[in-house]
């Protein structure tokens, strides 16, 4: 079988779950053209009326996708930027999580939000690099960040098909991995994590574009420590079963994720192992500074993201 | 306007519109449900039963009536947080709106809304919404939603002159605009934001904004449910036609504080005279004297006890079961962990 | 010395700065009529083109705040509901926080955001019941939750004369606290936290409104357990130092704060504290449930907030 | 439009104005500098060495002269993601911002802004915003601070067409014209936001929604600076004369691509007739007519010397240290805890 992209891989779920269903539309800035190749191609095949350019009004059309949702439909909206969700966590947060339960069930609110190339892209400085999934766990959305193309086609799937709304990161860095695909590409669970690389002295918990980090630093370190590379794909929520499962084997935990330290997703992994599960040694985790804002030259960009030295560091740290 | 008002008193009754009806008596008495369940509802919060208060509604009840007696039952609102009017001229049963504002399990939400948060999607009611300007584009989606699924749907979105100046409404008055969209634009002018006259707050007009996007408007007197009916039968016709959105700003007023709480608190905003002379002009008076006064006394007897027979289903109703607090955050049925870790 | 309310305390710090610092002004909805107590008598006293009312544009008004702090004013926002901080978190977290760095430190952005009665009010339900400090404490915006009279006026006066801005929240459940004043009300460092009660079985970090609930508790198991209450007052940045101290002695840790548990400021807690501080025993943590949207229903909302129950339990467990 | 622009041009030359002048060779030399700067930028991104790419400028350069010619020294600006030329129009120096583009430490920003964050508050610059909409509202508080402090700066505020339909811009314009500030809303209309086209974005028009708020506007050719020169220094005056804000909507063109991404991508949202057909107005085709061929050929000569200097500079500074990667993050010098845990 051919290499499928991560790009592309997403791409494909858009289009299978356009050709199956309906209620399905996408909506965003430039969508028609594909600037953000994740819709590419999409509005020849299915036309204008099903995938829909907007004007930069991110409130309002973020809005009414809740609207059109509860009246049946099942769009996605594509964000440009990552700091596109600050400017509407208000819709996201604040009105489409909340119709559910506000309304004693009456609706449900199947939209789901993608944010292709999210967090640094090298050179988009401040405003355009952050990578704020945590915020979205915090609140209760749920939130994928698939590290794999095959995953990021079976977890997009699965959240246009899913009744809440999602929140999907597609971090820049994974946007041009490539997979052999060998067998069909299918829905991926909401929820379930998936252990990348078995291993028994310590647990990698790594997110997105680090999955592969992860397993480069387990192959070097192979001889040193055995690693087990755990990848959450959902962020909210968690998997954390499968994560005691792989602690109760290892008691060491590290986790590498691309969001800023203090309430980010490491926080949470560190937290909920310290109350529930088995650790016979301190975690650590590895992450972007305390109120990170990434700066334009490539080299300070750098300094600040997580990477290869930290995470063999914080390893070996755990080993001791 | 009275032309306008005039014309539409008399037509379109050949499908039965919604629940006020088009008779001069329909309107009155929906405007009267209002007016009693307000006063009911004020009660309630006094005596601690309604927890947290409420933003009432008397004085504006012929904009809720007169928008929604231009709607077809099938038709769709959002409404705000000064909503129960809305609720209520659009169909749904005062009894479980009013069970809903104390928290019963019997309620429109089964207790989880509140009264910022009313719903009843059976009666096209989406919603009311506690964010100023928050529900116009929820209202958009849903008309976009409506024509995309062929349907004639007709949204009606209401929103208060202080939301006049919130950036996502003005963003939705833009996509509506251009991409035609059914939905009225309901400016429920009451001339405060809370404690800012709208002067204050509000450059330019509301009637400017529409224009400012290509958007008919039309400005009518909120305290007569006629001209309120009127335009707004116009605008249906437009929208139901695919000519796409108008707005309509009623001119009212609210006779009482903007929520129960500044009772407590001593402001001045706004003087003793200028409430005087709204109240001469009463929606409820100046339809009611449309009426013979025997048809009047009847129907303000059967509110009554409309009204004591919902005050008597909300004491009466169970309240929900703290179990039960989190039902319904996940449509999908996922369960989150508690607040506090097992074990 | 009088008894000083939370509200008059917070109303004092404003007025104190105003008359002190020229470039310090308030803008928000109704702080003329200083509805939210906040601003009460300001306007009177300081003249309305010091103490403005805006229209309902936080969006806008929170910038132009940014704006006016570029040229060297000091701006205070109020914000009547938590949930208003969703709806600017792109003025907040995108601009005011990051323009500093952005500029390679050519100006800064001395703005305080304040909420009062943020957290649930009985009966306000679903949109306006958040209590989102850990948001803020993600991105790493300064972040302030004071938990008594004399904390909310120091803190506030730090907040304002702080060259950075700063978020304060003033929980709703604190705002009738009264305080029996016996020294002169004096600034807080901001990133100061406090130990209320001392004790060396457990440490309870406890937030805001639920430094009385955990002060009552140590009180009532005083013969069962000793605990010490420590109070973060700013929850970014945290005191590290002080609660390693702490934990030093104790060993054992509880947090109990209003925020969602995912992600939230408990979780950052645990995770510093396993990562780098002396435990003995597994710590917990007590707050709202994950993805908590409160319900109107008084039984309802009370049944998902953290308190008395929750927090005696949690501090059992630990000392099993 | 022509009889303004040729008052303005004879008009208030008693201050000084920045950085252009008001004389037509000064506008033409402002103009070919930013055309100059951003060829010699296209280069350094094509070898690499300005990473991420860029928003250029070229075939807009009448806008931000004129505009800027308008301006006193004093004055102020906000930018956007397309801003070198709003910056170097208001007189940073173009070594200095191209090497803030190359991310070296002798750039504007230090290296920390790049592109989309040069800012230079020291020439009146606060910023270019990555957000669209965004620096609207920073401007009005600027606006706003300055009219406190007794000042009669001006400031404009330049956004495109895309972000006629950003709530918070229309937010802004709103407290602009209710408070009066002083401020230029300079809308860059280029037709397209990205690849969406003006038309299938913006119902109504730019001067609709000035006129929305009671605010003056005026639309005029983007492609020749006097008119731009004109129409800027008549709501410069209204503006220092305390009469509130002004839109300026200038009709323009970028020849090149949204990005310099777009590079990497075939799109066909315009033709290669359109593209053909706006080039024909040149900007400094125009303007350059109006001086003799010797003043326009020693401009050009000079300014290539400047960008060679400029592009020689750049390439010479220093990178930044890594160390230093969260220096100025908090003004107050607090240090916020890196990445990972210590020990
Ligand atoms: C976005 C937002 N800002 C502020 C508030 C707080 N608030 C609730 S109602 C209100 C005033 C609304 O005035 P208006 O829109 O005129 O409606 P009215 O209350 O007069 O019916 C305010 C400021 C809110 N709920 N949402
Ligand atoms: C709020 C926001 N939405 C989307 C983007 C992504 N984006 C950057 S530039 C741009 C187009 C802007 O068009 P316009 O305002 O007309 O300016 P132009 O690029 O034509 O100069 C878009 C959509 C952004 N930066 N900010
Ligand atoms: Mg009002
Ligand atoms: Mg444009």
């Amino acid at each position: 079988m051919a290499k499928l992209s991560y790009a592309k891989a997403l791409n494909r779920a858009l289009a299978d779950e356009l050709e199956r269903d309906q209620s399905v539309c996408v909506l965003g800035e430039d969508v028609v053209a594909g600037i953000a190749q994740f819709t590419l191609g999409l509005a020849k095949r299915f036309g204008t009326d099903r995938v829909i350019d907007t004007p930069i009004s991110e409130q309002a059309f973020t809005s009414m996708a809740t609207g059109a949702a509860l009246r049946g439909m099942r769009p996605v909206i594509e964000f440009q930027i990552p700091s596109l969700l600050f400017l509407v966590f208000e819709q996201i947060a604040n009105q489409a999580h909340k119709f559910s339960l506000m309304t004693g069930g009456q609706v449900s609110v199947p939209v789901t939000y993608v944010v292709p190339s999210s967090g640094s892209r090298e050179g988009w400085a401040g405003q355009h690099s952050d990578h704020p999934y945590s915020l979205f766990a915090h609140v209760g959305v749920k939130t994928i960040v698939p590290a794999t193309p095959s995953d990021a086609y079976g977890l997009l799937v699965s959240a246009i098909r899913d009744d809440d709304p999602v929140v999907l990161f597609a971090p820049a860095l994974a946007m041009g991995l490539r997979e052999d695909v060998t067998s069909e590409l299918v829905p991926v669970p909401i929820g379930s994590a998936r252990v990348r690389r078995p291993g028994s002295d310590v647990t990698v918990v790594a997110v997105g574009h680090l999955v592969s980090v992860a397993l480069d630093v387990a192959e070097e370190l192979a001889s040193e420590v055995s690693i087990e590379v755990f990848d959450p794909r959902t962020v909210y929520p968690f998997d954390w079963e499968l994560l005691a499962g792989s602690l109760e084997r290892t008691g060491r935990l590290v986790v590498i994720d691309d969001s800023n330290r203090s309430c980010g997703l490491g926080a949470e992994v560190l937290a909920t192992a310290a109350e529930e599960m088995h650790l016979v040694a301190p975690p650590r985790r590895v992450g972007r500074p305390d109120g990170a804002v990434l700066p334009f030259a490539l080299a300070l960009d750098r300094a600040i993201q997580p990477g290869h030295d930290q995470l063999v560091a914080a390893i070996r740290a755990v080993m001791k | 306007m009275a032309e306008l008002a005039g014309q539409a008193v008399t037509a379109g009754t050949a499908s039965p519109p919604c629940p006020a009806g088009h008779d001069p008596a329909g309107l009155y008495r929906s405007m009267r449900l209002i007016r009693e369940f307000e006063e009911c509802a004020l009660g309630l919060v006094k005596s601690g039963e309604i927890v947290g208060g409420i933003h009432p509604y008397i004085g504006e009840e012929a904009v809720a009536v007169g928008v929604c007696a231009a709607l077809l039952p099938g038709d769709l609102i959002t409404s705000t947080h000064r909503g129960h009017g809305h609720v209520l001229a659009k169909g749904s049963d005062p009894a479980a709106m009013l069970a809903e504002l104390c928290g019963r399990a019997t309620g429109l939400n089964q207790g989880r809304g509140g009264s910022m948060h009313a719903a009843d999607v059976s009666a096209g009611i989406l919603g009311a919404n506690a964010i100023v300007g928050g529900a116009a584009p929820i209202a958009a989606g849903a008309a976009w939603a409506a024509r995309r699924a062929g349907s004639d749907q007709v949204i009606a979105t209401f929103f208060g002159d202080g939301a006049l100046n919130q950036g996502v409404l003005l963003e939705t008055m833009n996509l509506a605009a251009l991409w035609s969209l059914p939905v009225l634009f309901v400016c429920e002018n009451n001339g405060y934001a809370t404690t800012m006259a709208t002067s204050g707050a509000v450059a330019g007009s509301a009637s400017g904004r529409a224009a400012a996007f290509g958007m008919p408007s039309v400005t009518v007197d909120g305290m007569d449910v006629l001209a309120v009916l009127g335009a707004t039968t116009a605008a249906v016709a437009r929208a139901r036609a695919g000519q796409g959105p108008t707005l309509i700003e009623a001119m009212t007023y609210r006779y009482g504080p903007h929520h129960t709480i500044e009772q407590r608190i001593r402001l001045s905003y706004r003087s003793e005279e200028e409430i005087a002379r709204w109240r001469e002009r009463d929606p409820l008076d100046i339809q009611g004297a449309r009426l013979p006064a025997a048809t009047r006394t009847l129907i303000d007897a059967e509110i009554a006890e409309v009204i004591a027979a919902a005050r008597e289903f909300a004491r009466s109703s169970p309240e929900p079961s703290p179990e039960g607090a989190l039902e319904f955050l996940y449509a999908s049925g996922l369960k989150g962990r508690g607040g506090v870790a097992d074990g």
